[in-house]
């Protein structure tokens, strides 16, 4: 395990800046289709890695990170029909994304002290409960609207098309997710997630602040999936409980992450890219049998690679070089 | 408060119970024993009901006569589910990936339902089901009435297998220790496949009770599942005692709720009632039957 | 194997966990109606040398034969058929059932009730102390009392070798001295043993011969007595003598 | 090694399928090409309402068909057309209805058929509005939709607070006069709309509305809500929901002898499958007919109703349903739009549209300045369950029978 403390290498920087780069241009070269098909790589690709940051180390794996998806959506859209109506989008955006990440650390606390304790399939069910009781709250209290919908303020940016404007939210939000799990990795609390992921009593014995590292693990990856979801609103205009607490939205994460390769950054990026464009581009003009299509993909590949794709490259990589140096 | 209301309530609760623990008990066996959450379950006990349909279209068979053959076919469908895609993900991955695949699973099998009997709503039922039995101002729904006693055969079959016979106590050993039961002379494996069969069995054996009582559709999936899920989490891992318990709690959770605080929010009560459970006593009232407590 | 050969006979037998070497060139004998006891520390291969004896791990290379057929990579439900039962250290009984359906599990393979009641009765008479809680669940019992469970379980399926893996670990020592005892008895009726123990001195004492395993290798065999009387197993395993 | 090689070879080789076109492909599979019209558009093929999905779909495909192969093709402006369909499943995602709706954007689709669901389908209507591109749709009804000041939406259905024009008309003839009303509805957008605007209509007659109880979205039991309304029986039960929760309804009324003078199912008992499950039960359960098989109508392209039955049952073996007959109108009405209009452009068409006034196999088709269905023009009738046939009893000069008020108790029929 290099990758705690070492330098990040002078390749992987300069690979960095030419993708980032790219990024910036694209949006300018490309259709309004492929534009949304990027953004939704980089919003559901940027919270698969904020997923990682507890699960990617450990087998807390959650399965209702949907819920401070719904979350973000949920508060800052509301906040926005509350908020005087003379003020510019901007600001209601700024202010909802601040509710929001506010909102979304009083939650991921208040059900971390509890979940957290919880091991393995367990973890899992609870967070996929937790998410649940959102959506079914956000739909049976009139307050919240979650039933009928509501809409969004729609926010413009003038030299801007609206795709290419949240393309670029989308990317921010991708760069810091990375950002964060990159710092999160290679920090002292990296090191003692794995150890977690490894072997939980153990680590505690050698003094690893488990609770502590978990939790800061849980809150950085619910706040950021939460400002997620108060992108995606805006982008949609219109929002319910069915389209942001989505169970599916929840299993995606996993599933980008699984293909890719779990605990890379790159992994859930190309897992996304794959599945999205896999999905939408390939199976899109299907009308009746993507959805089994897809499962095939899902399970060929869980059983396939089930280090996923990083995994996969990772194993040829090492097979050249042996080769090339003579071992076996 | 009325006390005919309530006491009504409460009997709804029963009658609704009795059905959710058989369609969870499935669920729960296959957790106990392999530590797998089957995703495809709900889709298991909607093939049930299907096949059922079809049955009593192509050969007039009575759904209740179809039981033991729906069985026969989900326990091949849910033992070759296990044999070729499970094991291989719990072999290459983790119990975790197990998820993914079953999640896979339902989606293909979901869209087989699809392509075989089309999207529409269907019902299994019979006009004998629609009788009303008064019983000292509690009025009793026939249908979910049968629904219930037929539950309740079925777990007590399901409970003394596991009890009685020689088989079932190797379901049981090889959830607790399968390294012992190995070397005891059982083929892990074998009781694994099983296992699946039996439980796809009986979430086939409930698909056809739902279809009597309520209709369906091919998207009905999530939400069995999700209620095995709760029901399991009530009651307790892998027992049919635990899924009756859990069953029956879920049953009376909803009517109450939906009786004295409105019928619109059973929902939020059943899933804060899942998350209290879990923080509380994650393995369900009765535990887990074969482990000890997480 | 030219000739057949009575009895359990493993021949350089290596074996790996992932990359880590736990077992290099083993080879051993338990000859039929013999008790031979395998010593070595924590961590020498001992319990990896049972498992790979039962089936539950396969081994790299090497040949385990037994009673003159190959055993070598067989799943342990089958290597158990074949006479060869392994009583694993941790004991392992299942705990959320009775004791008494811990037994009749032990007789998984014997598909006449009639034997099975007679196995349960005969067992019975050795364990009294199983016979007056048959009803109580495995779980119930103290650490002693489950290992002899374990090994009546392992009865059960009536083998001609039991693998006795470290049966006195963490039990009472007045137990010990009674399982023993058993061991012994076992014997008289023709069946065989192998014997892994930390134990070293009770178990030098009851084998007729015995192997030394150090580091996954075998360092030192000789007969029992022999080997108590050796300066370096003194030293290394039976510690200052009181 | 062998094994691991051709995994991953197998895995880069669909990586590879599966990247290229989406990076590097053009999007002219959309593309209008010069003799075609490409009608485009999203369903909701696999989700929860995927059965109306199938039945828009199958009208859509019977409309295309009959037009390309019966009157080989369109005359608009003096050159002939094909026409096309192509459209996608959005699985009820909003993210990936946005994206599908917008590659059919790009690719110059103008004319869209919409999907249903008001999360699914206002996004989706925001970026077809933004290019300035149709939509008709018989899905939608939501109030929102048509409240956005769009001007290139049209729908079928009256919005939902006008949905209810006719059925309060209705329970203004009813004699004996009924004094109470109650309602169930579900914990859905469609289903919650129709009950506050069937309640709000009810009020305005001066119906007593005793009760108003909400259920979740999936319904597998109704016992409670069944128990408030046995405690206080009112003379007209609404239930404002979808078909399977229509049927676990009124099954768990019949099971639990909940009796009201008259049952008012707002969808559910114009499936056959319905009235087949209940049988003799059914009889006497009221509900909205947004097209009836038995009055005829001139088709511009079908010819009449009952040519368009006729057809569609030769060359389908699913039963019909009002909305295959309305998805097929859908494409009718952009013809005659096209027609009238003399041109594909899509401001022209646009105005055609919102002047639209003739008769399809649906029935007259004149929408709203806002765009959705005139309430009057295009509202729906009332029916009644008589003896397993759905007939006819509001408004009177299109009746078939005679309204059965009060209904028997459930012991008694059958």
């Amino acid at each position: 395990m290099d990758a705690f403390n070492g330098r990040i290498p002078a390749g992987i920087w300069g690979l960095s800046a030419v993708l980032l780069a790219a990024a910036v241009m694209l949006p300018f070269m490309l259709s309004p289709f492929q534009i949304r098909l990027a953004q939704q790589i980089l919003l559901f690709g940027g919270m698969a890695v904020a997923w990682q940051m507890l699960g990617g180390f450990t087998n807390y794996w959650s399965f209702g990170h949907t819920a401070f998806f719904g979350l973000g959506a949920f508060a800052a859209g509301l906040l926005a029909q509350q908020l005087d109506p003379s003020l510019s989008v901007a600001v209601k955006l700024a202010i909802g994304t601040v509710f929001a990440i506010g909102l979304a650390l009083v939650a991921a606390l208040a059900i971390a002290i509890p979940v957290l304790n919880l091991r393995g399939i367990y973890f899992a069910i609870a967070m996929l409960a937790f998410a649940e009781i959102l959506a079914e709250i956000t739909k049976t209290f009139d307050a919240f609207h979650g039933t009928s919908g509501f809409p969004l303020p729609a926010l413009l940016v003038p030299g801007l098309t609206k795709v290419q404007l949240f393309y670029f939210l989308f990317l921010l939000l991708f760069l810091t997710n990375i950002a964060v799990f990159v710092w999160l990795r290679r920090s002292r609390i990296g090191m003692g997630l794995t150890c977690i992921g490894q072997d939980e009593d153990t680590a505690a014995m050698l003094g690893i602040p488990t609770e502590r590292y978990k939790l800061v693990a849980f809150v950085l990856s619910a706040v950021l999936t939460a400002i997620g979801g108060v992108l995606y609103g805006y982008s949609l205009g219109f929002i319910s409980t069915g389209s942001v607490f989505r169970i599916d939205i929840s299993l995606n994460l996993i599933l980008y992450t699984m293909l890719g390769g779990i605990g890379t950054v790159a992994g859930p990026i190309i897992g996304a890219a794959l599945m999205i464009v896999l999905t939408q581009v390939v199976l899109g003009n299907l009308l009746d049998l993507h959805m089994m299509l897809t499962g095939a993909v899902l399970i060929a590949m869980v059983i396939l690679a089930p280090k996923g794709l990083m995994g996969l490259a990772r194993k040829a990589w090492d097979r050249r070089r042996g080769a090339a140096e003579g071992r076996p | 408060m009325n006390g005919t209301l309530l006491f009504q309530t409460l009997v709804d609760g029963l009658i609704l119970g009795g059905i959710f623990s058989l369609s969870a008990v499935g669920f729960s066996l296959i957790f106990g024993v392999l530590g797998v959450v089957n995703l495809a379950h709900g889709v298991f006990i909607l093939a049930g009901a299907y096949i059922g349909l079809w049955l009593k279209g192509a050969l007039g068979l009575d759904p209740l006569a179809a039981i033991p053959v729906v069985f026969l076919v989900l326990a091949v469908i849910g033992g070759a589910l296990q044999r070729t895609l499970v094991s291989a993900a719990v072999q290459r991955g983790s119990l975790m990936t197990s998820l993914l695949i079953t999640f896979g699973a339902s989606l293909i099998l979901r869209d087989l339902l699809i392509l075989a009997f089309g999207p529409d709503i269907q019902s299994l039922s019979s006009t004998w089901l629609l009788r009303t039995y008064h019983v000292g101002g509690v009025v009793i729904d026939g249908a979910r009435a049968t629904g219930l006693l037929a539950s309740l055969v079925l777990l007590a079959m399901l409970a003394i297998a596991l009890h009685a016979m020689k088989v079932g106590r190797a379901i049981r050993a090889t959830a607790q220790q399968s390294f012992a039961a190995g070397l005891c002379g059982v083929d892990s494996n074998r009781i694994y496949t099983l296992t699946f069969g039996v439980s796809a069995g009986f979430a086939g054996a409930s698909g056809i009770i739902i279809g009597m009582i309520n209709p369906f559709s091919p998207f009905d999936d999530a939400y069995w599942t999700l209620n095995a899920f709760v029901t399991v989490v009530l009651g307790g891992v892998g027992s049919p005692v635990g899924a009756l318990l859990g069953g029956l709690m879920l049953g009376e959770i909803s009517t109450l709720s939906s009786q004295y605080i409105g019928p619109r929010f059973p929902n939020v009560f059943i899933f804060c009632a899942l998350l209290l459970m879990l923080i509380v006593r994650p393995n369900g009232l009765l535990g887990n039957a074969y482990k000890a407590s997480v | 194997m030219s000739a057949p050969t009575a009895g359990l006979v493993l021949e350089g037998i290596d074996f790996a966990y992932g990359g880590a070497r736990a077992l290099n060139g083993v080879s051993l004998s338990v000859p039929p109606a013999s008790i031979v006891a395998l010593l070595g520390s924590n961590g020498a291969g001992k319990s990896t040398t049972a498992k790979v004896i039962a089936g539950a791990l396969r081994p790299v290379r090497g040949t385990i034969v037994f009673d003159g057929q190959s055993i070598a990579g067989l799943p342990s439900h089958q290597v158990m058929r074949r006479g060869v039962v392994l009583v694993p250290e941790g004991r392992l009984v299942f705990a959320q059932m009775t004791i008494q359906d811990n037994l009749m599990m032990g007789a998984y393979k014997e598909n006449r009730r009639s034997r099975v009641a007679a196995l349960l009765e005969q067992n019975y008479t050795t364990f009294p102390r199983l016979k007056e809680r048959r009803h109580q669940l495995a779980g119930s019992l103290s650490g002693g009392e489950q290992q002899m469970l374990a090994i009546a379980r392992g009865l059960m399926a009536e083998p001609r070798l039991l693998v006795l893996d470290e049966p006195s670990l963490g039990i009472m020592p007045k137990l010990v001295q009674e399982i023993f005892v058993l061991i012994r008895r076992i014997v008289d009726n023709g069946m065989s043993i192998l014997l892994i123990e930390q134990n070293a001195r009770a178990s030098l004492e009851l084998a007729g011969y015995a192997y030394v395993l150090e580091k996954g290798q075998i360092i030192l065999q000789g007969e029992g007595r022999q080997l108590l009387a050796d300066e370096f197993v003194q030293n290394a395993y039976l510690g200052t003598d009181t | 090694m062998k094994k691991g090689i051709s995994r991953r070879s197998a895995l880069g080789g669909m990586a590879v399928a599966v990247t290229a076109p989406a990076v590097f492909g053009n999007d002219s599979a959309w593309a209008q090409s010069g003799s075609t019209i490409r009608f485009g558009g999203s369903l909701g093929m696999s989700g929860r309402y995927a059965e109306t999905g199938l039945n828009i779909r199958q009208g859509y495909e019977t409309a295309i068909k009959f037009i390309n192969e019966q009157k080989g093709g369109v005359e608009i402006g003096g050159k002939k057309y094909r026409v096309e369909l192509a459209i996608v499943d959005d699985a009820s995602d909003p993210a990936r209805a946005t994206s599908l709706i917008q590659r059919q954007v790009d690719g110059d689709v103008s004319f869209f058929l919409g999907s249903y669901g008001s999360n699914i389908v206002l996004p989706c209507a925001g970026i077809t509005e933004a290019a300035g591109k149709l939509t008709v749709q018989v899905g939608a009804s939501a109030d929102q939709i048509f409240q956005q000041g769009y001007r290139n939406i049209f729908g079928f259905f009256p919005r939902a607070s006008r949905a209810w024009v006719t059925s309060i008309e209705f329970f203004k003839s009813i004699a004996p006069k009924p004094k109470s009303v109650s309602i169930i509805a579900t914990n859905d957008a469609f289903s919650k709309a129709n009950a506050q605007a069937a309640a709000a209509g009810c009020k305005g007659i001066g119906l007593e509305v005793l009760d108003l109880l909400e259920l979740p979205e999936q319904v597998s039991d109704a016992s409670s809500a069944l128990a408030t309304i046995r405690a206080r029986t009112p003379d007209i039960l609404i239930t404002t929901t979808v078909d399977q929760n229509s049927l676990v309804i009124v099954r768990q009324m019949i099971a639990t002898d909940t009796n009201v003078p008259l049952l008012y199912q707002f969808l559910g008992p114009q499936l056959p499958m319905y009235r087949e499950s209940l049988g003799a039960k059914a009889t006497g359960v009221i509900m909205q007919l947004p097209w009836e098989a038995r009055i005829d109508f001139k088709d511009p392209i079908f010819g009449s109703t009952k040519a368009y039955i006729d057809y569609y049952n030769k060359n389908n073996t699913r039963a019909l349903s009002y909305h295959t007959v309305g998805a097929s109108s859908c494409i009718t009405t952009y013809v005659e739009a096209m027609r009238t209009a003399g041109s594909l452009d899509p401001a022209k068409v646009r105005n055609a549209l919102a002047a639209t006034n003739i008769t399809t196999a649906f029935g007259p088709v004149k929408f709203s300045p806002e765009g959705d269905g005139d309430a009057i023009v295009m509202g729906a009738k009332i029916g009644q369950v008589q003896s397993g046939q759905v007939q006819v009893v509001y408004p009177k000069d299109v009746k078939t029978a005679d309204l059965i008020y009060p209904t028997p108790v459930w012991a008694k029929k059958g």
